[in-house]
């Protein structure tokens, strides 16, 4: 038994013990239950990852941004403060569930509900290494899509019944966001689609195995096109997630809580989780269309299990959303709207093209070079002359007096 | 061992039972009419999006995985984020029941009855007569692989029914241009 | 190197050094300056001030310096200082204070009162834990929580008590001699004219305060 | 709109457009510097009214100021901007010795402008910090500027006996002389802090957000600045060349040579690059008096503190202080408390501007030129 497949291996343990028991119980166990009881403990075995990812990643979090801020973070529960997330889940559990009189309590109720349900459906699809697919779907990437959509109604409940100016603020933001920034986000996946020739992840994972020019892996995003749709869908990511620089329907500093300034308690730790653990999906949807997936980036680093290295790049890519947040001011609603329509959205098609021409042009090295100039020329232009034209500081003087 | 475990995991749409049909179509028929019968019209657009995702659910659980997800992204993602926001956006006055349009027509409940009965009848006969005489819904068979309607319909799209996509794509584009032109002349008056 | 998105690099790298120069860079990690606080005091300076307290030389109610002038009383801005002179079974007044309270939840402790102070019997205190669960009771500090010995004052600001002592010391030597030089005067004055009327000028000599000074 | 029970958020009314949001941003709200309240009226997220509340940190000061005696209203003034404290004390100080004719010694008037520097240094690196958390990036900046604004603070503690409620100036002069070795850390760290900026500019400026956030937001022209009476680095970016160092000399200014930046924009960025530029130069400033500073008396020994009574009479004193002219009208009857006492406050009189540069302006840029005026309510309400 090697690394690779222990998680398989213990899918299949738990399976023969469950048969096993059956036989000395003198049942014999019809198929469907097997069906049920692999289905259950996948189910279990994701969930269980996630939660706990989503546990380490609220006080990683909190330590990063300290260290980067020169504090050190939670340090106080337990060994360097791991045990913070239990002492926060408890404060959570205990603290009384407030819901503000003049609010519409159906839908109040519902809207962490219909928040936690596609987020924690979302890693469904994720391949997480050679073999581990929970759900093998043709087209997992519209399904992960069409999910997504579903937090924007949640958003939009949480938001208008807390009848709070602040939530409706914070509501109306989130939902002009999301539907902004899905459009690049959807059009820089179907880049990877379409060069890989499917929408299922595993076949887009699939499609980036190898490595090209005898050191670079194939990775998608070491072409130019895939580089510039990996960071427009990061972007994307970073504004579907609702975190930092596009934290403005919760906006601390104007809208104080956005739309979950009236939800306390439980709900609040669901909305919570519900937000960490769609980061993660889509963070894993990522590093499944440009990052390789579970692919090493080496054939020789090949012995580490695929989905360790599935994992490390998850962690990659959450870690620098933490770094972002710790570096960069929030933008404005208006400036948010412009760079979504003014410069990711032309910047998409541009990779699309970018990529249509990387593949009539043989996938070499000229193809490389084409598809480089494609993008960095507009690139230079948009943000020279669209977002950053008047936003310079070498347009600014000043003089002094002696 | 690979094939195991997608074998135990795989969708198990083919082996459900029959009557699981009934939870998506129920709810999505229950939210309907509770969309329409809902004082609020927030609360109506809520259960409309609930019935579009019953549907979406519907869709996948006859196998049309495609069409499900489409559903989904297409009408719970931006219809009916649409509808709410045009509710939103609609000065309270002009909804509430003080200037409604349709008071000025004075009937008797009786023959408001009798209209709307009417029209409901209608639309069911035409829905009866779509689904029982439409040749192809009878012949619509389970895919035999699921990979195969994406690239199916992608190829469609782009060969028998691109004059159409064309056309639907004209007509989205103008309707964006004259919402466009519509916003921008009231900012100005 | 200048294109769209290179401030936004710039910054990242700074915060990317802070965060992982805080594990490996010892000029990083010493900007971790967080101070872990019920493991870790604070290092107060030596003219760190929290609340004022009161001196007594020796013995606490008779080596206590306060003479209950009352400046302090007066000059405290807040007015936070409550006094109330000592008395005898007779009434008459002792050089003493029977009560004296600082309600330190109104205290601010700007040290005016140890400015004015001219016997050198109130001090700022450096104490800071002072939190309590008795919003009325506790937070006014009775004469007998304020009174702390000379060594103490010495303890937590040394080069401060340090010149308060010599200051006391000289004005002692000062007195001394004055008094010497009075009693020499006496002594001729004695011999020279009646003995009585001079020892009573030395009586009401002794009884003066010494001039406050100038804390510079 | 049909909103769930009760009320509408919105405010009815006919026609399009005139549905608009009422918001009451503060008295408790994460970014209004304190306690401070915005009666915000938006269309959208547009600001179209904007009506200022305060008052919620009176402490009558002033009045206090004339039950009390002259000194002991010195540190009540720390509590005005309690940012820099030791510039409130300061101005105060000018105030009364104008009134009295008091001399100070040259070596008092070193001091002042150490510390002076100093406080000016700490206030502009926070508000640094502090601007960067009302664009909504909580943490970097705003720590490290408090990092280094907790080692001056760690200076004042050493020099003062109190980190931010200082009470160390004296009329005549200050209140104690530097402790053995102060002078020595204070170069050393001042020699440090030209780096600390250097970070703080690669880091802020050049950002592409955060320069989309500043530039062109809220700009005052240098004479709508000049009548509104705004005062300070506000001032100075909208392209006034307006400095009380500068223009009245006070103290031993005149012998030190600085800069005054100044801008020409006047919009949120020039607020943000000026105090970088100060910042710069209090440096130099720093430098020259920690090389220049004599020995001698460190206040006026003629002057009596306890039971101070200057002449019959009225004066106006003035400072620079880090947020523009802070100047101290006092009248006296001869008696051993001030007739009247007023205090010209920069921070409440440079909000004068703020609905006319909220207007137009989105909800979160508010925030934005609220910071940039740099206001501390015990200031504004004091």
């Amino acid at each position: 038994m090697n690394l690779e497949n222990l998680p398989l291996a213990i899918l299949k343990a738990i399976l023969d013990a469950f048969t096993w028991c059956g036989a000395k119980a003198g049942i014999v166990v019809p198929p469907w239950a097997l069906t049920l009881v692999s289905i259950l403990i996948v189910i279990v075995a994701i969930l269980s990852v996630f939660l706990v990812m989503f546990a380490l990643m609220s006080v990683l979090e909190r330590k990063i941004l300290g260290r980067m801020q020169n504090r050190y973070g939670p340090n106080r529960v337990g060994p360097w403060g791991l045990f913070q997330p239990v002492a926060d889940g408890i404060k959570m559990l205990t603290k009384e569930d407030l819901v503000p009189r003049s609010a519409d309590q159906i839908v109040h109720f519902l809207a962490p509900i219909a928040m936690v349900i596609p987020a924690l459906m979302l890693p469904a699809i994720l391949p997480y290494g050679r073999g581990m697919v929970p759900v093998e779907l043709a087209s997992g990437i519209l399904y992960f899509f069409a999910l997504g959509a579903g937090t924007e109604v949640a958003v939009f409940m949480a938001g208008w019944s807390s009848n709070n100016k602040y939530s409706i603020l914070g509501a109306m933001r989130a939902i002009a966001q999301m539907i902004s920034y899905e459009l690049p986000l959807v059009m820089s996946a179907v880049i990877a689609a379409l060069v890989a020739g499917t929408l299922s992840p595993n076949g887009i994972v699939m499609a980036q195995a190898g490595v090209s020019f005898g050191v670079v892996p194939n990775w998608f995003v070491f072409t130019p096109w895939g580089f510039a749709a990996c960071i427009l869908f990061y972007i994307g990511a970073l504004a579907e997630s609702n975190r930092s620089p596009f934290d403005l329907p919760e906006g601390e500093s104007e809208l104080v809580a956005g739309h979950l300034t009236e939800y306390s308690g439980f709900k609040y730790a669901i909305f919570f989780m519900a937000e960490y653990i769609g980061m993660f999906a889509i963070n894993g949807l990522l590093v499944t269309l440009f990052l390789g997936g579970y692919q090493a980036p080496f054939p020789f680093l090949e012995w580490i299990p695929s989905w360790c290295w599935f994992f490390a790049k998850l962690a990659f890519v959450a870690f620098s959303m933490v770094w972002v947040r710790a570096t960069m001011p929030r933008f404005r609603i208006d400036q948010m709207m412009q760079f979504a329509w003014k410069f990711m959205l032309p910047m998409s098609f541009v990779a699309l093209i970018a990529a249509a021409a990387w593949h009539y042009a043989g996938r070499g090295l000229a193809a490389w070079g084409i598809s480089f100039l494609i993008v960095a020329v507009p690139y230079l232009l948009l943000g020279r002359f669209c977002f950053t034209r008047r936003h310079t500081v070498d347009n600014r003087r000043y003089l002094f007096s002696e | 061992m690979h094939d195991l475990i997608q074998k135990l995991t795989a969708l198990p749409w083919d082996q459900s039972p029959q009557w699981l049909f009934l939870i998506p179509a129920g709810l999505m028929l229950l939210a309907a009419a509770a969309a329409v019968a809902l004082r609020n019209l927030i609360h109506s657009a809520l259960c409309l999006t609930l019935s579009f995702i019953a549907l979406g659910v519907l869709f996948i659980a006859l196998g049309a995985e495609f069409v499900g997800f489409v559903q989904l992204l297409v009408y719970v993602g931006a219809v009916a984020m649409l509808i709410i926001f045009a509710i939103l956006l609609t000065p309270a006055s002009e909804v509430s029941a003080s200037n409604n349009p349709f008071r000025s027509f004075k009937l008797s409940r009786a023959v408001n009855a009798v209209a709307g009965g009417a029209v409901v009848a209608l639309v069911l006969a035409g829905l009866f007569t779509a689904i029982f005489f439409s040749p192809r819904v009878r012949a619509a068979v389970p895919s035999p692989n699921a990979a195969a309607p994406v690239a199916l319909i992608g190829e469609n799209l782009l060969t028998h029914t691109l004059l159409p996509l064309q056309g639907t794509a004209i007509l989205l584009t103008a309707a964006l241009i004259g919402a466009a032109l519509l916003a921008k002349e009231e900012k100005e008056s | 190197m200048n294109f769209p998105g290179s401030g936004l690099i710039k910054g990242m790298w700074v915060t990317l050094v802070n965060g992982v120069g805080s594990f490996f860079d010892p000029q990083r990690s010493k900007r971790l300056i967080t101070e872990q606080y019920p493991e870790e005091r604070p290092k107060l300076a030596e003219a760190s001030r929290s609340f004022p307290f009161l001196i007594f030389d020796n013995d606490p109610e008779a080596g206590i310096r306060c003479t209950s002038c009352k400046i302090c009383e007066k000059e405290c801005p807040p007015q936070c200082i409550f006094i109330e002179q000592d008395k005898d079974a007779n009434g008459k007044l002792f050089r003493r204070p029977k009560v004296f309270n600082i309600d330190i939840s109104v205290c601010m402790s700007c040290q005016i009162c140890v400015e004015v102070c001219p016997f050198e019997s109130i001090r700022m205190d450096n104490i800071y834990e002072m939190s309590s669960y008795d919003r009325f009771g506790s937070l006014v500090v009775t004469k007998a929580q304020l009174l702390k010995s000379n060594e103490y004052y010495h303890g937590i600001h040394p080069t401060e008590a340090a010149t308060t002592d010599a200051r006391i010391e000289a004005a002692r030597i000062k007195k001394a001699a004055a008094a010497k030089v009075t009693a020499e005067k006496a002594a001729a004055a004695k011999a020279a004219a009646a003995a009585k009327a001079a020892e009573e000028k030395a009586v009401s000599e002794k009884a003066e305060p010494p001039q406050p000074e100038q804390t510079a | 709109m049909s909103f769930p029970p009760h009320t509408s958020l919105f405010n009815e009314g006919n026609g399009a457009g005139a549905q608009t949001l009422d918001v009451s941003l503060g008295p408790q709200h994460p970014s209004t510097h304190g306690v401070f309240r915005m009666n915000v009226r938006m269309d959208g997220e547009t600001i179209v009214k904007l009506q200022p509340v305060f008052g919620y940190l009176h402490r009558n000061h002033e009045k206090l100021a004339e039950r009390n005696s002259w000194l002991g209203s010195m540190p009540y003034t720390d509590r005005l901007d309690y940012l820099c404290p030791i510039t409130n004390n300061w101005a105060y100080a000018v105030a009364v010795e104008k009134l009295a004719g008091i001399e100070v010694p040259e070596r008092a008037e070193y001091i002042r402008v150490i510390v002076g520097e100093l406080t000016r240094l700490q206030n502009h690196t926070v508000f640094l910090g502090f601007i960067l958390g009302d664009m909504g990036s909580w943490g970097s900046a705003l720590m490290y500027a408090f990092r280094e604004r907790e080692k001056i603070l760690d200076l004042f503690e050493e020099l003062t006996g109190a980190r931010m409620m200082v009470n160390y100036m004296r009329f005549g002069g200050v209140r104690c002389d530097f402790p053995v070795g102060w002078l020595e850390k204070a170069r050393a760290y001042i020699e440090t802090y030209p780096a600390f900026l250097d970070e703080m500019e690669s880091l802020l400026v050049g950002n592409e957000i955060l320069l989309a956030r500043l530039q062109g937001v809220a700009p005052v022209t240098a004479e709508r600045a000049i009548n509104a009476g705004l005062s300070g680095p506000v001032l100075r970016a909208s392209g006034v060349d307006y400095d009380i160092r500068k223009v009245d000399g006070y103290g031993i200014y005149p012998r030190l040579s600085f800069r005054v930046p100044r801008g020409e924009v006047g919009d949120c960025f020039d607020r943000f690059m000026i105090r970088l530029l100060e910042a710069r130069e209090s440096i130099k400033l720093l430098q020259q008096a920690f090389a220049q500073i004599p020995a001698g008396p460190i206040v006026n020994p003629v002057v009596k503190q306890r039971g101070f009574k200057p002449p019959v009479g009225e004066a106006y004193g003035r400072i620079e202080s880090p947020k523009g002219e802070l100047g101290f009208h006092l009248v006296s009857e001869g008696g051993e408390k001030p007739y009247r006492y007023h205090i010209r406050p920069p921070s409440l009189i440079n909000l004068t501007l703020l609905e006319e540069m909220c207007l137009g302006s989105k909800l979160a840029d508010v925030m934005v030129i609220l910071g940039s005026i740099d206001i501390v309510l015990g200031e504004v309400d004091r």
